[in-house]
């Protein structure tokens, strides 16, 4: 049934249709309202399962760790310092290969406080072994929950994910979301019955010791296990179109891409606004295009690398930093292309931090410097976009 | 069958790493003697954590998780639900920390379990520093001892500030159930776990645990310094039941100085000191006998 | 709904507490209910009781991709007339938009600057009547979309009403009720 | 040392008895009970870490694969009938 609802309900919808068993959570703005509609569905028994108010995210996500290792399907939420303190058990929940889902509203990181969106708290942890998809819309953050649960779970794979919705521009933003039937989910997603768990009768040591001569063998293996999650998520989301009638197009979302001169990599809400001006500059005659970057991990190389034949130049906006290097998504970028003969021009922008809007004026602004810079075959960067004081702004 | 005073089934396996006379071995020997094998225990960063070996080694007989250090607390919250949403209520989980785990990093997770009263016992062993990263000083190492991070360089470099009272905070949770216990005492730690086992909500456990290396003492010495420490009334067996304060064993009243005498970590200390540790011994204990409720 | 491609947005001045996100939402479930896709935001500060907030919707006959927030409204909504002083209202306001304020009847509005139409309504009247909020602080959030639909042709009171029975916590007959007095009550001002 | 990495379960979880590890080898002092004078108090098993002693008919078996050689038996022992002895005399 579509009803108007805020991509935080969405996300706390797609935690209840996924039957979360155990949901741990520590109130951080602006995830609140995730964890206080999961609490009043456990508290009216629409949820069967176990709500832990813990003291911190710290606990938050050691208590999903521990409850996965028992066998119980697991779901938190989070955001920025919250996220950021998890940071040790996130590797935790990726080490002990469990398919934990979290959703993180992505917030910026202090000082100076913010609340606003930004993506600095996720690719922080991209380093963690946590699959991590970035949202568009509420609609693809409930959709996602419920993949991922299905993804993260298949024993090919057996490592968390993370859905990340931009905070306020997602998170509180109320428009019309499908929740899909409670028996449709059901059938989408079976049980979650992990082959070992920790249960009385079964005297085993979860998480052991290990000694130099065996630490790489089970590295590999978690990097084995990322690398057929590729393969996971493509099929999991065809079910997932054929089952409900919805798709977001993979680890790399592509639109208006097949004749484009100039693509823009952009993640998260943003891509949206893209969508607006992509199509308005093509009404112009200009041929650009949109490479939505849905999975920052794994990250779609392969799909960059078709599409970096394709076209002249990449713009790659990043909405965080990586002070001393540049945006986190253009790196990642330009290492995935460095391997291949064909190499286009690639141009790193800084824009929408702390929450700072993203208008189709500076979306346009990349796009038309983008062009000028892949002509003059001059593309120094990073360029930090609207910011007072420096004498190129677009607004 | 033979005249033992605990029980004879044995829950833990021969061939752990710890090292020899160690406590903490003794504590997780007693401790699953009272609970038996319906038990899962968690455990984080402390001397457990490389106790049962390298994988694939394990030396329980019963299953057993690692948590991150600080975590317990939210690890038993965590086990606990799991077994509570598949109707395993009747499994008794438990955290199994050391006190630089419990009282300093992992206090916020286990004031957080506490509180929300998760169904789940947490054991804290003491052997009153981080032993397994060697030695350092924690807010359990007791004053006027020696470690690696309060190194005795003239005669007042030992550590200089009191043990964190940790069953006084866990009183203060007003957790139904929380006692002390000593490997000195095997008949009065079972008997207390058993008690804990039957109670419902946040138990609490202060295990003392001799650590031979630690201390710089004699490993044979491990039991004769445990029941010293009880004897000394440096620490004494009780459990708190609802807010009810008993006192299980009351040590014979020996000098502190002869508890301090046998480890080297005391060896720096000065008459006066010794003196000075007495004084607040006896007042502790006076203390405690004023909370004591009268034996009916 | 068969006008071709529409898009309005719309800008809800409040103070904190007045319930102006909710108030926004209201207009969101409503379009919904009338076949818009919709979507509506709070500018969400840290602002407390009392402080000056805003929140905002976008409608649209097609599906809504836009994310940047709302410069150049077609609507503006006025919660609490007193903010009249201090914050720019209009700012951005398209030519021949429409501004309702919650104003008290039988006075006069201020000087205000030409080329746009201008709707009072007192909703915290309606609201205090109809025992919405308490006597000093009436919740003025629903009257005011119902006056809201008198002024927007796009979205029926019928809409609008069922909107307000589904987001109201409580007295919800009380909350639809206000509305549709409100929608009775509200006058175009010729300044 | 681990044969391929295919070998391996997802994630170390041990499931093979500590006994796999000797630590007897540990030890510079062994035990020797002089089985005259036990009395069967049992203290001595109660007291052992590592679990290494069983009770045969009350009386104390040391398991010396496992013993490694604290001494806490001798010295708890109340009949004084267990001795530590040096490795190798």
């Amino acid at each position: 049934m579509r009803k108007v609802m805020t991509g935080n309900y969405a996300s706390a919808y797609g935690a209840k249709v996924s039957r979360a068993e155990v949901i741990a959570a520590y109130p951080i703005t602006p995830q609140t309202s995730i964890v206080e509609k999961l609490a009043e569905f456990v508290a009216a028994g629409e949820m069967k399962a176990k709500f832990i108010p813990v003291e911190s995210e710290h606990s938050a996500m050691a208590a999903c760790v521990s409850a996965s290792i028992a066998g119980a399907r697991t779901y938190t939420a989070t955001s920025s310092h919250g996220l950021t303190l998890m940071h040790e058990v996130l590797m935790w929940a990726s080490g002990a290969r469990l398919p934990i889902v979290m959703t993180n509203v992505s917030r910026a990181m202090a000082p100076p406080w913010s609340v606003w969106a930004d993506h600095m708290d996720s690719v922080a942890q991209r380093d963690t072994g946590w699959m991590q998809f970035f949202c568009e819309s509420n609609q693809e953050v409930l959709d996602t929950i419920i993949m991922a649960y299905k993804i993260c779970e298949s024993e090919h794979v057996m490592l968390p994910a993370m859905i990340i919705e931009d905070a306020f521009i997602l998170s509180h933003t109320s428009e019309p979301v499908d929740v899909p039937d409670q028996d449709m989910v059901d059938s989408f997603l079976p049980e979650y019955d992990p082959a070992v768990k920790l249960e009385v009768g079964n005297p085993m040591g979860f998480g052991s010791l290990v000694r130099p001569d065996q630490y790489m063998e089970f590295r590999y293996k978690a990097m084995k296990a990322m690398e057929s999650a590729r393969e996971r998520i493509a099929s999991v989301e065809d079910e997932f179109r054929r089952t409900f009638g919805r798709s977001y197009g993979g680890l790399l979302d592509e639109y208006r891409c097949e004749d484009a001169e100039v693509v823009l990599i952009v993640a998260g809400s943003a891509a949206g606004t893209t969508r607006e001006v992509v199509d308005s500059m093509r009404d112009r005659g200009i041929r650009v295009g949109l490479a939505r970057l849905r999975a920052l991990r794994p990250f779609p190389q392969e799909e960059l690398r078709a599409l970096a034949n394709r076209v002249r130049g990449i713009a790659v906006l990043d909405r965080s930093y990586t002070f001393g290097a540049a945006g986190a998504f253009y790196t990642e970028t330009c290492g995935s292309l460095y391997p291949q003969a064909k190499r286009p021009f690639v141009k790193n922008y800084i824009a929408g931090l702390g929450g700072r809007d993203i208008t189709p004026g500076i979306i346009e602004g990349i796009f038309s410097d983008m062009i000028d810079a892949t002509d003059r075959g001059e593309v120094a960067g990073p360029e930090w976009v609207d910011v007072a004081g420096l004498e190129r702004r677009w607004r | 069958m033979s005249p033992t005073t605990i029980p004879e089934e044995e829950y833990a396996h021969p061939g752990s790493t710890g090292c020899p006379g160690c406590g903490a071995n003794l504590v997780m020997r007693y401790l699953l003697k009272g609970l038996g094998d319906r038990t899962i225990i968690t455990i984080p960063a402390c001397c457990w954590a490389v106790m049962p070996g390298y994988w694939p080694s394990h030396c329980l007989k019963i299953p057993m998780v690692y948590c991150a250090f600080e975590a317990t607390g939210a690890s038993l919250s965590g086990i606990r639900a799991a077994l509570d949403v598949r109707g395993e209520e009747d499994v008794t989980v438990v955290g199994f920390a050391g006190d630089g785990g419990t009282v300093d990093i992992g206090l916020q997770a286990l004031s957080g379990a506490a509180e929300r009263q998760t169904d789940a016992i947490y054991v804290m062993y003491d052997n009153e520093a981080y032993m397994n990263t060697g030695i350092q000083r924690s807010g359990s190492t007791p004053w006027g001892a020696w470690t690696t991070t309060t190194p005795v360089k003239d005669a007042k470099g030992f550590k200089r500030e009191p043990k964190k009272d940790i069953m006084g905070i866990m009183a203060a949770h007003d957790v139904p159930y929380a006692a002390t216990v000593s490997v000195g005492h095997p008949e009065d730690f079972v008997k207390k776990i058993r008690k804990a086992k039957e109670v419902k909500g946040f138990r609490f456990i202060h295990a003392y645990s001799p650590c031979p290396p630690g201390w710089r003492m004699n490993p044979m010495k491990t039991i004769e310094v445990a029941k010293l420490a009880v004897d000394s009334r440096i620490f004494p067996l009780y459990e708190i039941v609802d807010g009810d304060l008993t006192i299980t064993r009351k040590g014979k009243g020996v000098p502190v100085s002869d508890y301090l005498s046998i480890q080297g970590r005391f060896s720096h200390l000065s008459d006066e000191d010794v003196a000075d540790i007495q004084r607040g011994v006896d007042q502790a204990y006076a203390e405690l006998e004023k909370r004591a409720v009268p034996k009916k | 709904m068969n006008q071709g491609a529409i898009m309005i947005e719309v800008r809800f001045h409040g103070r904190g507490g007045q319930g102006v996100v909710v108030a926004s939402e209201v207009l969101a479930n409503a379009a919904f209910r009338e076949g818009f896709e919709v979507a509506s935001f709070p500018f969400f500060g840290v602002e407390r009781r009392g402080a000056p907030v805003t929140a905002f919707a976008r409608l649209d006959t097609r599906p809504i991709r836009l994310r940047s927030s709302i410069y150049e409204p077609d609507y503006v909504v006025v919660l609490d007339s007193s903010l009249m002083k201090g914050v720019d209202l209009l700012e951005g306001l398209k030519a021949g938009g429409h501004v309702l304020i919650n104003y008290p009847d039988g006075k006069s509005l201020p000087a205000l600057p030409s080329g746009y139409r201008y709707y009072t309504l007192d909703a915290t009247s309606i609201a205090a009547e109809h025992m919405i909020g308490s006597k000093v602080a009436p919740i003025v959030n629903t009257a005011i979309m119902g006056g809201f639909a008198r002024v927007c042709d796009l979205i029926s009171l019928e809409s609008m009403l069922e909107s307000i029975r589904d987001k109201a916590p409580v007295k919800k007959d009380a909350n639809v009720a206000a509305a549709r007095a409100a929608y009775d009550r509200t006058k175009e001002v010729v300044v | 040392m681990t044969k391929s990495y295919e070998d391996i379960p997802l994630t170390p979880i041990s499931s093979v008895p500590s006994t796999m590890n000797k630590t007897g080898l540990w030890r510079v002092f062994y035990p020797v009970v002089d089985f005259d004078k036990c009395t069967k108090c049992t203290l001595c098993w109660k007291f052992c870490p590592d679990a290494a002693i069983q009770l045969v008919d009350g009386l104390p078996v040391i398991d010396l694969e496992f013993c490694k050689g604290c001494g806490i038996c001798a010295n708890e022992c109340p009949a004084k009938c267990i001795t530590m002895v040096k490795e190798g005399e």
